[in-house]
């Protein structure tokens, strides 16, 4: 198990080699100039010049790209050529928010998930059961920065019903922005959990039909354990094992697809980053978070299958 | 609420400080994050509504755009391309430093320094020498005569920076970091405001400066936060987590209009968007067809339609705020017969297709789509191309282009600055012309206008310019932007000046 | 039956899967399925191989037919050793052996009809030219006893055993002269069962075909083999003719596996030797002789020396066991220990 | 001991007229058919017959484990004399596993791939002894033990795909066996198993069949496992007994022509047989169009109008043994003098 | 070798068959008829195909170039059915004529990403070992990669075409097809009629075009229907880019997303395209799982 780790650990490096080639050579094939884009509007040619010496954009691609890669190698991921800040500490700073972001969208998306797909396969064909497949497919359908503003619309500034509906009249209960305090965390998490949660339920769907018609099933109900036992012991732990694939997967296209619900709700995390510093072809910036996005994916897919291995002792890993 | 008018009016803070409150912490929402905290090192509108605060210029704009004493108390041309300035003895740097005429010889020295690049090059790239006459004496020479110097001085570029973090910039500059990485860390100004903390892509705080050598603000610290989506900010200025957010997009003035407690500041702009044609193209090269669609397109539907009403259309490059600007110059009118004339006349009765390139902004998008119906009426057939930002600079530099649609703020707030760059053959391509506009006799004129130490001789060479624009038509001039603030009405004395700077001197916050 | 042609010729088979582990998914151990075994198969005969489940028979038969590459070993056919020829060689030798599977139903693609089936098999090896297709394989379906009628059925509307013909009619389409039933009745009901291999038997009858024959039914093997091999953990203990095999056996495991045999003679009284423990691992095979663990028998000179095949006294000819003890044993010289 | 089990004496379980459909989109497959049969106390009774002629649907009826599309539509299955169709779902809760335990066919698959073997034994315990973590562990562990499985401390940490097949079955019935019930059902509990295990389950149900004094029901298509186990033999065609006897009776002098048809196709082990194998003619009828009259009716030599048209009831003769068959009642149209057992041979 | 090899090219057929591959097909047809959600799927999306092929030339008014400034922003009407956006264009006639050219957006990205993903993850199941590691590392980089980027390289190199904004969906969800896939070859490699056809001599393009492909189509279908609603929004994010559907173009992602600024007091103005993507995602699903049960031999016509 533990060589394992160890082994897809030292997989990563080839991994991220080939990440670090891809982004330097996109970046450099694309247009724009990141001197200009610094530089800005009306600023004279000799000037541009002068920001493109500054960057080492003067020099040979070759070169360019083994500066970096020697400097990285080291723990240094170089400085932003728009900010002149330290890309470590600005992928820092970010980093865990983004994390977070994922993890808690995450958790709540295989909630939902587990919860309409296990009712869902459990009343196949049933009228809940469509209900829940049109829900999720208009969870899917549903672009998060329009969930967002709603959510902001409805939770944040609130909306003015008549006094006499309990609850709902006053629900101004969040905050639209920002990440840290509950009030802050749980609108972009709803908003970003809601995609994968539809994901996730159909795919526990099929994956709780596949199982609850396997012979060992079977075996628990003629043991004479209860009903509900039956589902969520013997049958959601075989179930999980399909939806563990999906769940990395999901988590993984959270990281990048934070971008929007980043942007909506304010969240200062990587997704935004990512994308500003592409617009501004920010390249040591790109490069860097690039690089820890693919890190940190690697990282989930090892979950993944570490998950894999303990829900199915059977797995072999290697 | 009703827009609060006065609050614009009643600019000089003086008057409104006794009733207001003091102390308390204002909330700014902007749509972007600072890009660095050094003047030097960087030319972006939320940079420099931070570091207004924070630095202070020789010479500051008032919200008339016109030239006030700052840091320095008179200055004058000495000779025709020397300008002179006095400085004011009283002031030291939130580190304790002193100011004195070393120090703006550094600051400016330093935006020319090849090896820092800096962004704000392009303010002082006339500089030849800076000499320290004494202590408070500073004389600046310029390559040739240029009578808008004051004003570019009085540019944010020209934020003053303690000596002493100017030179610890350095020492790190040969210790392999980039130019600014210390100021940026470090900001230290003399203005009201003291840096407090940066949390990058996130908050920039700032507290109040008790040892400021003029009147203290009244706030006791601001926070200037990033909130990108329009409508996020709208949120935030309803539930009163941000007291103002900046911009507020045209589509939500409703929405804030309907609320209670909180209401729009509009401010006219020294901006102007416009839609570029590459005069190097057929059949843009004809100046016919060029005023043709300056005829052709109604652009009060575009202030409605994308602006929902707000902002002027415009009549040539120049916004009214700028100086320079002549109200009297001919426009080419809104003219549907007369345009299909013309292009009659260029030969093309039948129109013709192009391309209008836009980068993603969404009101550029919406006003490209609509020029695009509108020209149907020509039978010019405009199919609209969206360009990443990065690449739509780099390829409208290359000429790559047939239309486009752009904007152009004169920070300075001089003509010089709002044409110069866009027009000359020398700044074509990257620099701004991306018309690719060569035309010997504007040079000519351009060039007089900018040595032209007599202001009425000045005034008259820019009326003469942009009567000649209207002629060349190098572009399509759309509107002259308002600024649209989203305002807490607890938020007293709060100005914003035309080049998009919010005046936070004199602001205080009814508790 | 040593003058007849030697059909198939298996010498000194390994068959060793990796065992993958370490930083580098180095090979850190290997699971001995076969190891080092030979035999012969006669042309027109059928040859058995029975034993424990696990013992290595499928994997004789895969290796045999390089669905596995084998480890080492020689596989002569006809005359070539088929396990030197390449891919696309090889390609054309696999018109002459064919593999019956045990389940009727995973070996057959569900969603192809029999037609597709068949004749796809035939456009493979290009065996029929194209225009008699569709006449070899009706009467490819009346060979092994399904109707014309049902040729464009899919394999889930027929019973276990009709799917087990269209197996068979697969295998027949190519006109083989080897088959390898991988337990190829062992999935089905007595009924069906017989059904299918009174069918083979004719078809060998009527083709000359020759059969390996893999199964753990002692019943079937007995009535369809000429010869019998017994296997145990990857090693051959035991081969005979058919007769020898069950009146004269000689090996322990051999009795045991008989003895094991649940029988419908209420009459019979038999003392059935109950083997203790279970198979050891194929990954670290005992020393010795590898059925030392659970051999009533065992002694020392067995828990360290590996006994060869060989043929002793009363054996009849091309009957071999390997055994220290087997003449000890025949005698009553050595008994079993107590707590067999 | 002769004749089938008299229903009046002391049985474990008594099934009468079963039936057991399913309803697929189109038609309705009467997997069960009107099935009776009973099981003495501590008796073993074995089913065999044709694969799908409902000997699991039969099984799985008892234990009110049906699944859609699937219906028990009517019939009786007394239990101790308690007709468990009328029970509510929570009493065949404490029933199953309890009273009546079944062991599935697939010791692989019928076990849970992510858990130990300890914890599906112990949940046995647990539910229907009320026990805790760790008795139920350590009971757990004596019944490892007691279905022979060596070091069972070990064991009991494992997972299922850790152990060989034969300790699969055994986990199985040691978890079939855990409250010692008094009625345990075993589908083909021995296919999966090669002959050496085989016999070592087998010696291993006996001797706790007789310790525990249960009953047993034992379904397997081997005639063999039939004859060295079973007390008493029913044989199923198409959903329905056709033959329903004490063992002896069955191998020494069996009537229906499906079963005689059955014991002759065994390929046997002892004995060289040249020659093809006896085969049954034709093949099981689909569920679509069943015959009218004897479902067997299609594949027998002796068939007559009156097979065809019309079906037999099982009728008891008078040594007990029970038949469903035209040929033994006194309606038969056909050869009066027909043996069974030449002729069949005669026509394979 | 009994029979020579000599005659193989004999074109003609010597008995006039009914094709089998169309019989097949017409079998797969026969049950999605008796599949209710697969009938209700295929009724909807035939009315989409219907809606895009005749629609536009239905529309009550000029959907691209129809600009009223004055009536901007109308709430549903009689006269504008679903209102009109910020240009007083008729949402409900921009709706119409966006039909097609979403459907297509959708459906092509996904069939061509699906495709490059079931090819790359079946090779790299089949072949396991080295070519499997290198094709899922591969996977693994494009899946962090940030599809903005990707985009951007793709405008660069190729153009910013309809066309390529198809490629640029499709790239970015080939990884997650060849995952699936991979999973799905793994299990079915094993089963014994892959042997029995490596026994036959079967190539290996034969066996996994013909028998391993076909046995895996159910996860790729849910998969690919689920996917189809990712593929209409990620292609109106790229718009930005220059990718895809440029203004006045009425994509309804495009529309969905310009809908946005108008959300409080016009929100009718993203409804209406929204509610289009959600009955279009919602058809190809329902199709989808018809799909997969009369894919499935086992289940009855
Ligand atoms: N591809 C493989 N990789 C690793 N081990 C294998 C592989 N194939 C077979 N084995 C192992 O080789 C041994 C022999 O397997 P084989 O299938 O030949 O047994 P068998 O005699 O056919 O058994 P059965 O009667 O159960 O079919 C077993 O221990 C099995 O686990
Ligand atoms: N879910 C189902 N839907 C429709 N028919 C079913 C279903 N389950 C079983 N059947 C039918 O019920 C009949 C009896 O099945 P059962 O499993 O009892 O047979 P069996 O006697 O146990 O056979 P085997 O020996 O093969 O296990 C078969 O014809 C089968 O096709
Ligand atoms: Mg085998
Ligand atoms: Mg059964």
């Amino acid at each position: 198990m533990i060589q394992f780790i160890i082994r897809r650990i030292l997989q990563t490096i080839p991994v991220l080699i080939g990440v670090s080639i891809l982004v330097f050579s996109m970046m450099h094939l694309v247009p724009g100039d990141p001197a200009q884009v610094i530089a800005g509007e009306g600023a004279p040619q000799e000037q541009i010049e002068n920001i493109r010496e500054r960057l080492g954009l003067n020099d040979p691609l070759p070169t360019q790209y083994l500066n970096y890669v020697t400097s990285a190698v080291q723990g240094d991921l170089g400085t932003s050529m728009r900010s002149g800040r330290d890309v470590s500490a600005e992928i820092g700073a970010r980093f865990w928010v983004t994390v977070e972001l994922a993890i808690y969208s995450t958790i709540l998306a295989v909630f939902l998930g587990l919860i309409a797909g296990i009712i869902s396969a459990t009343r196949k064909y049933t009228a809940i059961d469509t209900t829940i497949m049109i829900v999720a497919l208009f969870g899917l359908s549903m672009p998060n920065f329009w969930l967002g503003l709603m959510l902001i619309q409805w939770f944040a500034i609130g909306i003015d019903l008549p006094s006499w509906v309990p609850f709902f009249n006053n629900t101004a209960w969040f905050s639209p922005s920002g990440w840290g305090s509950f009030s802050q965390i749980v609108l972009p998490v709803i908003t970003l959990g809601t995609g994968s949660a539809a994901i996730i339920a159909r795919m526990t769907r099929s994956s709780m039909l596949d199982v609850i018609g396997s012979d060992y099933i079977r075996t628990a109900r003629a043991k004479g354990v209860k009903e509900q036992i039956v589902i969520y012991r013997h049958a959601l732990k075989n179930a999980l094992i399909p939806i563990v694939t999906v769940v990395g997967l999901q988590f993984g296209g959270l990281l990048g697809g934070a971008v929007l619900t980043e942007s909506v709700f304010a969240v200062n995390g990587m997704g935004k980053l990512i994308i500003d510093s592409i617009q501004a072809r920010d390249f040591p910036v790109v490069q860097g978070t690039v690089l820890v996005a693919s890190l940190l994916f690697i990282l989930v897919n090892l979950i993944v299958d570490v998950a894999y291995r303990f829900l199915n002792k059977r797995i072999d890993l290697d | 609420s009703e827009p609060d008018e006065g609050g614009n009016s009643d600019s000089d803070g003086e008057g409104t400080s006794e009733e207001a409150a003091e102390g308390g912490e204002l909330v700014i929402a902007n749509q972007s994050d600072v890009v660095s905290m050094d003047p030097a090192g960087s030319n972006d509108t939320p940079s420099s509504n931070v570091q207004a605060n924070i630095f202070e210029t020789l010479v500051t704009l008032d919200e008339n755009m016109e030239l006030q004493p700052g840091l320095a108390t008179e200055w004058e041309a000495v000779e025709d391309n020397v300008w002179e300035f006095k400085l004011r003895d009283d002031v030291t740097f939130h580190d304790g430093s002193e100011f004195n005429a070393e120090v703006v010889k550094a600051n400016i020295e330093r935006i020319l320094d090849e090896d820092v690049a800096s962004q704000r090059y392009f303010l002082y790239e006339m500089v030849e020498d800076i000499e320290v006459v004494d202590d408070y004496t500073v004389r600046f020479t310029t390559e040739y005569p240029f009578a808008p110097f004051p004003a570019h001085i009085a540019h944010n570029g020209g934020g003053m920076t303690s000596l002493e973090v100017i030179e610890a910039d350095y020492e790190a500059m040969e210790n392999g970091e980039e130019p600014g990485s210390y100021i940026n860390e470090n900001p230290i100004g003399t203005g009201f405001f003291k840096f407090d903390s940066w949390n990058s892509g996130s908050e920039v705080r700032l507290v109040k400066n008790e040892d400021y050598w003029g009147e203290p603000a009244h706030l006791d610290s601001v926070v200037f936060k990033v909130v990108s989506e329009a409508n996020t900010r709208v949120a935030e200025l309803e539930t009163g987590d941000s007291h103002i957010i900046d911009p507020l997009g045209p589509s939500n003035m409703a929405q804030v209009e309907n609320s209670e407690g909180i209401h729009v500041a509009p401010q006219e702009s020294v901006s102007v968007s416009y839609i570029g044609f590459n005069v190097e193209k057929e059949p843009f090269d004809d100046p016919n067809v060029r005023q043709a669609i300056n005829m052709a397109i109604d652009k009060s539907q575009i202030i409605d339609g994308i602006y929902e009403g707000v902002g002027i259309p415009a009549v040539g490059p120049l916004a009214p705020a700028v100086y320079g600007y002549d109200e009297d110059a001919p426009g080419l009118e809104y003219d549907l017969e007369e345009a299909k004339q013309l292009l009659a006349d260029a030969g093309y009765e039948d129109g013709f297709s192009t391309t209008l390139w836009t980068n993603d902004t969404q009101e550029r998008i919406d006003a490209a789509t609509n020029v695009q119906a509108q020209l149907q009426e020509l039978n010019i057939d405009v199919e609209v191309e969206v360009l990443e930002w990065g690449t739509y600079l780099e390829r409208t530099a290359q000429g790559d282009h047939d239309m486009f649609v752009l904007g152009w703020s004169t920070v300075t707030g001089d003509a010089d600055y709002g044409l110069y760059p866009l027009f000359h053959s020398e700044n074509i391509g990257e620099p701004g012309n991306r018309s690719f506009l060569q035309d010997e006799e504007l040079d000519e004129m351009l060039e007089a206008a900018r040595r032209e130490g007599d202001e009425e001789t000045r005034l008259q060479l820019y009326s003469d310019i942009q009567a000649k624009l209207t002629e060349l038509a190098p572009m399509l001039y759309l509107h002259h932007q308002e600024f649209l603030l989203g305002v807490n009405d607890n938020v007293q004395g709060l100005t914003q000046s035309p080049t998009g700077i919010l005046q936070l001197h004199d602001v205080s916050l009814n508790q | 039956m040593n003058n007849q042609k030697v059909l198939l010729k298996v010498d000194d088979l390994k068959q060793y899967f990796p065992i993958k582990g370490g930083f580098f998914g180095r090979t850190v151990n290997h699971v001995k399925a076969v190891d080092d075994i030979s035999f012969e198969v006669y042309e027109g005969e059928t040859l058995s191989i029975v034993g424990e489940s696990g013992c290595g028979k499928s994997t004789t038969g895969r290796a045999v037919l390089r669905l596995d590459e084998p480890t080492d070993g020689k596989v002569e056919f006809d005359g070539t050793n088929i396990l030197e020829l390449n891919k696309k060689e090889m390609n054309k030798f696999r018109k002459d052996m064919q593999i019956i599977f045990q389940d009727p139903y995973a070996s057959i693609n569900p969603r192809h009809t029999v037609r597709q089936i068949l004749t796809e098999a035939m456009e493979i090896q290009n065996a029929v030219p194209k225009h008699e297709r569709n006449d070899r394989v009706k009467e490819l379906m009346e060979t092994v006893g399904l109707g014309a009628h049902q040729i464009d059925r899919h394999p889930h509307e027929f019973s276990g055993g009709q799917r087990q013909r269209i197996g068979i009619a697969r295998a027949l389409s190519v006109d083989p002269k080897l088959i390898i039933a991988d337990e190829a009745v062992s999935a089905l009901d007595v009924s069906i069962q017989a059904q299918v291999i009174n069918l083979l038997k004719k078809l060998q009858r009527e083709f000359k075909l020759t059969y390996l024959f893999i199964s753990h039914d002692l019943g079937v093997v007995r009535h369809i083999s000429d010869r019998i091999i017994v296997m145990y953990l990857g090693k051959v203990v035991e081969i005979a003719d058919k007769k020898s095999l069950f009146t004269n056996n000689m090996h322990p495991y051999t009795k045991a596996l008989l003895s094991a045999i649940p029988s419908t003679d209420l009459e019979a009284k038999k003392e059935r030797i109950t083997l203790k423990g279970d198979v050891p691992s194929p990954i670290d095979p005992p020393e010795g002789c590898r059925f030392h663990t659970r051999c009533p028998f065992a002694t020392d000179i067995c828990r360290t020396k590996v006994p060869e095949l060989r043929n002793t006294e009363g054996m009849k000819d091309g009957h071999r066991a390997a055994c220290h003890h087997m003449e000890a044993i025949r005698s009553g010289e050595h008994q079993p220990t107590v707590n067999a | 001991m002769t004749g089938a089990p008299n229903p009046s004496y002391d049985n474990i379980l008594e099934i009468k007229n079963l039936q057991t459909s399913f309803f697929t989109k189109d038609l309705e497959v009467k997997a069960v058919d009107g099935v009776s049969f009973n099981i003495p106390k501590g008796k073993v009774l074995g089913v065999v017959g044709e694969s799908g002629s409902g000997k699991s649907i039969t099984s799985l009826s008892i234990l009110r484990l049906i699944e859609e599309p699937g219906k028990i539509k009517g019939g009786e299955i007394l239990f101790k004399g308690e007709n468990l169709l009328d029970k509510s779902e929570a009493q065949m809760r404490k029933i199953r596993g309890n009273e009546i335990s079944m062991i599935f066919q697939e010791p692989m698959t019928s076990l849970n791939p992510t858990f130990t073997v300890g914890q599906q034994i112990s949940e046995s315990f647990r539910i229907h002894e009320g026990l805790g973590k760790k008795e139920a562990k350590k009971k757990s562990i004596e019944m490892l033990k007691l279905v022979g499985i060596p070091s069972p401390e070990k064991r009991i940490n494992q997972y299922p795909f850790e152990l060989s097949g034969g300790m699969r079955q055994r986990v199985m019935i040691a978890i079939a066996l855990a409250c010692n019930p008094d009625l345990l059902i075993a589908d083909e509990p021995t296919t999966a198993l090669d002959v050496t295990i085989q016999a070592q389950i087998l010696d291993l149900m006996k001797e706790l069949q007789e310790k525990l004094d249960m009953g047993i029901l034992l379904i397997t298509h081997d005639l063999g496992v039939v004859a060295e186990t079973c007390d008493y033999v029913a044989v199923m065609y198409c959903g329905k007994v056709v033959e329903f006897t004490d063992k002896k009776t069955l191998f020494t002098e069996p009537k229906h022509p499906y079963t005689v048809g059955l014991m002759q196709s065994v390929p046997q082990h002892d004995q060289d047989v040249d020659g093809d194998l006896a085969v049954i003619r034709g093949s099981v009828p689909s569920p679509a169009d069943m015959p009218q009259g004897c479902r067997f009716a299609p594949r027998c030599p002796f068939a007559t109008d009156l097979c065809r048209n019309k079906l037999p009831d099982l009728e008891t003769d008078e040594e007990g043994n029970q038949i469903r068959c035209w040929i033994y009642s006194d309606e038969w149209d056909g050869d009066p003098e027909v043996n069974v057992h030449e002729q069949s041979k005669s026509t394979s | 070798m009994s029979r020579s090899n000599e005659h193989i090219e004999k074109p003609e057929i010597a008995v006039k068959q009914p094709n089998p591959r169309l019989k097949s097909w017409k079998s797969v047809f026969n049950k999605l008829k008796k599949n209710k959600s697969a009938v209700v799927g295929g009724i909807l999306i035939i009315l989409l195909i219907i809606i895009a092929l005749i629609g536009p030339y239905l529309t009550p008014y000029d959907p691209l170039y129809d600009q009223d400034v004055t009536n901007k922003l109308a709430t549903p009407s009689s006269d504008h059915w679903f209102g009109t956006d910020n240009f007083g264009r008729d949402i409900f006639s921009r709706v119409i004529q966006g039909t097609g050219l979403t459907l297509m957006i959708g459906f092509f990205s996904i069939l061509l990403g699906a495709t490059a993903g079931v090819f790359l993850g079946i090779i790299a199941g089949y072949y396991g070992k080295r070519i499997d590691s290198i094709i899922m590392r591969f996977m693994d980089i494009l899946l962090a990669f940030p599809s903005i980027l990707l985009a951007l390289t793709i405008v660069t190199v190729l153009g910013g075409s309809m066309v390529n904004v198809v490629i640029a969906v499709a790239v970015s969800s080939v990884p997650i097809f060849a995952r699936i896939v991979r999973g799905s070859t793994l299990s079915v490699k094993k089963l014994e009629y892959i042997d029995a056809m490596r026994a036959l001599g079967a190539s290996d393009s034969r066996i996994i075009f013909k028998h391993i492909l076909p046995n895996i189509t159910s996860p790729i279908i849910v998969q690919a229907t689920l996917s189809i609603a990712t593929a209409i929004l990620s292609a109106a994010g790229l718009s930005f880019l220059g990718l895809g559907a440029q203004p006045p173009t009425p994509e309804w992602g495009a529309m969905l997303s310009d809908g946005r600024n108008y959300l409080y007091n016009a929100p009718h103005v993203a409804l209406f395209p929204g509610l289009a993507i959600v009955v279009a995602v919602l058809a190809f699903n329902m199709l989808g799982d018809g799909l997969r049960d009369a894919f499935d031999p086992k289940t009855r016509e």
